[in-house]
């Protein structure tokens, strides 16, 4: 009964953390875009537009769903539940603090890029039940795209385990004890998080990778056809997706919820102690996130080609010769 | 569940990009055939906001057509009242004052940078990055509101007469005019450091919508358009009209034909109008800003025809008059149908991305196409 | 019964159901949907014995790999939206015995495999380090050769797929 | 491609992406670059010759300018002005033509400032105002001249 409890509560916290990370996301990207954008953004609703979010979900909330005329039906309302599950299911092997993890799992990060290749399904889905050819080619984009991308994320996530020789995240954070992986690894690893970074902007259809939408080029690619609450899915589950990577992100080389230490500076490292550890894991997350953000409102769009072109012929060599340096490095002791 | 009209017997698929659509500005309506995303033809369809402007006019008199010009290429409003009052004075054969000259040629130039700003802007929204549109309004701002206080409206101008112009330039003007080149100056570097040196954005860019020097003039292209692909075919220098032959002006070529040497002659474009501002604003010649024109104004009968070359290219008014207070037929011939023409030439064989970046770089204005 | 029996059927009775659906319906893409609920599924099962790796496994290489795959193809080909044919009554009937007869292999290797001497030696969790040495292991028990001989098979369709490739962009 | 160009393709593309996001940083720090106006609590000043409405300005006696002489009705190009006029009798005793009603259609007007050139006694003007939206498209139907309002003395 307790064990049924246990689930309950970790259930209700996960829905809560969902609800709350899309809202405080979504703000943040508006008011990221805002101000590079020279504009003050959302500034009515609550205090400096805090609210804002929250009434544009009442908004969707509020609306019809429509279903197109010769839709599938079925498969069309099952996509946003989809990439709403996958999503969710990756909220729990991530550490949001010191021991506190939904579930510690020994395949940790193989985990989260196994969960993670059913976002590609929704989109299909989504895409092909629509009954919409913007739809169709969106979907048709971004299964190439994620497919592919997947094999150099995965490769600089290889880096990381290499080095720690766990797959567990939890034994992951546990070897930066002494200093981020970022530091300790030497240029390897900094390649390792610059590909990490940019495979995980395009797994996640983010600007300069959106091809799935490009809005400019097929009006909103494979959610064209969504509307009301259907559409809010696919957007809460796109922002916490960009939450997850980043999490994943600051797991693998800034430590997670590691405080920041400098070698024998006792009262330095003590200082840094001090500051709680969750404090210390959302505000690597949120510095990723914000990168991400930065990406998509600096860069233009690549082209369907140009995008493959860069994974197949830049990113993925470069990871596979690094994946053997950073062995190499491993196998030698190289690193601090 | 795509077989009812969606594809061709070769099993292409057909798709319409607008009416509504985020990426044409206006309702264009474009029918493509893919093989997947390969353009294979570009259909536009047009009429979704004909106007009959052409039409309108022949019951208006000579002074009140211009207006309704400011609402065909609406981002270069001056420059097509601008032709209009050209054309009407060749008829009336009037001299108009040296200060008339200038003021139009100045804010011919700063409705070209206006213009070329908004095209920056909405290029690069057209290639992903929504940033530079924003910053480009930054500056369209103040080219609008300098050009507010002295013709009184932002986009509809109605500030060119026959004989000169409306009003007299407001005191401020050469001030502002100062801050803004000024101003421009030091922001011109953050265009390139966003947009023109961008790696993404070069190779969206270079190789794509290619069109030869042949090809262009065949399509009839004009402006940015022509002249990216070699074509000498600048209005003011070909034949200057008003002050034009008088100011140090260099005509901006490029032999690239593709749509980042578009992309380049417009950059250079605003250089050099910004150059002829900077030649003009502090010479401008005292006087009266309009010749003295009768009430009621009535062309001799005959054919009459002026072109200028506005921020699209070049702008051709003709007219025929019966010797009436109306004129008998008007036709426009807009830069921007014909550059339209050439999209299926340049956007064949390329990807869907390609061709929402040529329609960018052809700096399309759907009123000027449809009228 | 427990909560785990209970998992345990409701898991192998979704994996089982969206199985029958896949081959019942008539819409080719709902049957690679309803397969790739099947294979979650079927996941979900190496889950609940707490296999953990083969979990993973089991849904990167077919939810993310084979599924999309199929996807893929199904995208590519014409009117796959529309309804498939119906299938000849003979050719139902056969394929009821084929499954049959399949069923009844099954059981019949299930019901003489002695489970209960595995049982005791299986810890529940399988240590992720052991599994990659066995991978590379050349004395007993080691899988080097099948894995050597599976990596040959797989860059000699690389190879393959590259030089039908090729082929296309000359005509 | 040699190894070479390989590589300093990937770091002149890195570069000049860096760059672009170095302008993007900028502004993301430096609040005082916002140019957002906040409309309905700051409403910039416009222009005196912003054309805005046509309006007749009365002066103190309610007395206009507007003499009906249907100058401002035959310049504008679409058809916004209808002006009726009406047999007055002035102080001289002369019969003589007056305006009844300055009729203005908000609705069809381009703002091409034509009448107000056209006006020979400079009764009309272009007003500042520019919030012209209302529910019913009859209430921009506007008669310019007030009830009771009379010529100015001296205006032929």
């Amino acid at each position: 009964m307790a064990l049924f409890l246990e689930f309950v509560i970790a259930g209700l916290l996960c829905i809560g953390l969902f609800a709350i990370l899309g809202l405080v996301l979504v703000l943040m990207e508006r008011k990221v875009s805002a101000y590079m954008q020279i504009r003050l953004g959302p500034n009515r609703v609550g205090p400096k537009g805090a609210l804002q979010t929250l009434a544009d979900t009442l908004k969707l909330l509020s609306k019809e769903g429509l279903t197109p005329r010769g839709a599938d039906r079925f498969l069309f309302n099952l996509a946003p539940f989809v990439a709403m599950i996958g999503t969710m299911l990756l909220l729990a092997p991530i550490p949001f603090a010191k021991g506190f993890q939904l579930w510690d799992i020994n395949i940790g990060v193989l985990y989260i890029s196994a969960v993670s290749s059913l976002a590609v399904i929704s989109i299909l889905l989504a895409g092909w039940a629509s009954n919409n050819k913007y739809s169709l080619l969106g979907a048709m984009r971004s299964g190439a795209q994620i497919v592919s991308y997947e094999l150099s994320a995965g490769l600089s996530i290889i880096a990381i385990v290499v080095l720690t020789g766990s797959l567990s995240i939890s034994d992951i954070i546990a070897s930066q004890a002494d200093g981020w992986w970022i530091f300790k690894g030497h240029l390897p690893v900094w390649i390792a998080f610059v590909t990490f970074i940019i495979a995980v902007t395009a797994e996640t259809n983010r600007a300069p990778f959106d091809l799935a939408e490009a809005e400019s080029e097929l009006t909103a690619g494979f959610h064209t056809e969504y509307s009301g609450m259907k559409f809010a899915l696919f957007f809460l589950a796109e922002y916490i997706n960009i939450f997850i990577v980043c999490a994943i992100g600051a797991i693998l080389f800034f430590g997670g919820w590691m405080p920041f230490h400098i070698g024998n500076w006792e009262g330095f490292n003590r200082i840094m102690d001090y500051i709680p550890s969750s404090v210390w894991f959302f505000g690597k997350t949120f510095f990723l996130i914000f990168v991400i953000m930065w990406f998509r409102w600096t860069f233009p769009r690549l082209r369907i080609d140009q995008l493959l072109n860069l994974e197949w012929k830049y990113l993925l060599p470069i990871s596979m010769v690094n994946v053997l340096l950073i062995t190499l490095v491993a196998i030698l002791g190289w690193h601090f | 569940m795509l077989e009812e009209i969606g594809k061709t017997e070769e099993g292409d698929l057909i798709i319409n990009i607008g009416p509504q659509h985020p990426s044409t500005h206006g309702v264009l309506h474009l029918v493509i055939t893919l093989n997947g995303e390969t353009v294979k033809k570009v259909e536009p369809h047009l009429g979704y906001i004909h106007r009959s402007i052409e039409k309108m006019s022949e019951s208006l008199s000579y002074r009140q057509f211009i207006y309704a010009t400011s609402r065909m290429d609406y981002l270069s409003s001056h420059i097509n009242n601008h032709g209009c009052a050209l054309c009407v004075e060749q008829g009336l054969e009037v001299e108009i004052p040296e200060r008339a000259q200038v003021i139009r040629v100045l804010m011919g130039e700063l409705t070209r940078i206006a213009s070329h700003v908004l095209w920056w802007g909405a290029l690069a929204m057209d290639v992903g990055a929504i940033t530079p549109f924003f910053h480009a309004f930054r500056e369209r701002e103040l080219l609008n509101d300098l050009m507010e206080e002295t013709c009184g409206a932002r986009l509809t101008m109605n500030y060119m007469v026959p004989g000169g112009v409306m009003f007299d330039l407001h005191p401020n003007f050469q001030r502002r005019v100062h801050e803004f080149i000024s101003m421009f100056k030091s922001k011109i570097g953050e265009y390139d450091e966003l947009v023109t040196n961008n790696a993404i954005f070069i190779n969206r860019m270079k190789g794509v919508g290619y069109i030869s020097r042949e090809d262009a003039i065949s399509y009839g292209c004009s402006g940015p358009v022509a002249r990216a692909s070699g074509v000498s075919c600048d209005i003011r220098k070909l034949y200057p009209y008003d002050i034009y032959g008088k100011v140090q002006l260099e005509e901006v070529l490029d032999d690239g034909g593709d749509c980042y040497a578009r992309y380049i002659v417009r950059m250079k474009e605003m250089q050099q109008s910004l150059s002829v501002i900077e030649q003009l604003i502090d010479n401008i010649p005292s006087g009266d800003h309009m010749a003295k024109t009768k009430a009621v104004l009535k062309l001799p009968k005959g054919e009459y025809y002026s072109r200028v070359e506005t921020a699209r290219g070049e702008f051709g008014v003709y007219i025929v008059s019966e010797g009436k207070m109306t004129p008998y037929r008007i036709k426009y011939r807009s830069p921007g149908f014909s550059n339209l023409s050439a999209i299926d030439h340049m956007a064949r064989g390329q990807k869907i991305g390609d061709l929402v970046a040529i329609m960018g770089s052809l700096d399309l204005v759907i009123p000027d196409i449809d009228r | 019964m427990t909560a785990s029996t209970v998992i345990f059927y409701i898991l192998s009775a979704f994996a089982i159901a969206n199985g029958f659906l896949a081959v019942t319906t008539r819409k080719i893409f709902r049957a690679a949907i309803f397969l790739l609920f099947s294979l979650i599924g079927v996941a979900g099962l190496y889950l609940w014995m707490s296999y953990e790796f083969i979990f993973a496994v089991q849904v990167i290489v077919y939810v993310g790999g084979i599924v999309v795959l199929i996807i893929f193809s199904i995208f590519l080909t014409q009117q796959a939206g529309e309804d498939m044919p119906m299938v000849l009554r003979g050719r139902q009937l056969f394929a009821g015995l084929a499954s049959l007869a399949g069923f009844i292999l099954a059981w019949l290797l299930v019901r003489d495999y002695p489970f209960a001497e595995l049982r005791g030696t299986s810890s529940g969790e399988a240590p992720i380090a052991e599994i990659g040495t066995k991978m590379l292991d050349t004395g007993t028990g080691g899988m080097a050769l099948p894995f050597e001989v599976v990596s040959i098979l797989l860059l000699s369709a690389m190879v393959g797929c590259i030089v039908i490739a090729l082929k296309t962009r000359k005509a | 491609m040699t190894l070479k160009t390989y590589f300093s393709n990937i770091f002149s593309t890195i570069r000049s992406l860096l760059k672009g996001m170095r302008r993007t940083g900028y502004y993301f720090t430096h609040h005082k670059e916002i140019i957002t106006q906040q409309y309905p609590e700051y409403k910039p000043p416009l222009p005196e010759r912003f054309r805005g409405e046509v309006v007749m300005p009365h002066n103190a006696d309610n007395e206009h300018k507007c003499t009906g002489c249907t100058a401002c009705e035959l310049a504008c190009p679409n058809g916004t002005i209808k002006i009726v006029t009406k047999q007055e009798i002035n102080a001289a005793g002369k019969k003589k033509k007056a305006l009844d009603t300055f009729v203005y259609h908000l609705e069809l007007c381009t703002m091409c400032n034509l009448c107000i050139v056209a006006c020979p006694t400079d009764a009309i003007e272009m007003a500042q105002s520019f919030e012209h939206s209302v529910f019913d498209r009859n209430s921009l139907i506007k008669t310019l001249n007030e009830p009771g309002s009379k010529l100015e003395e001296g205006i032929e």
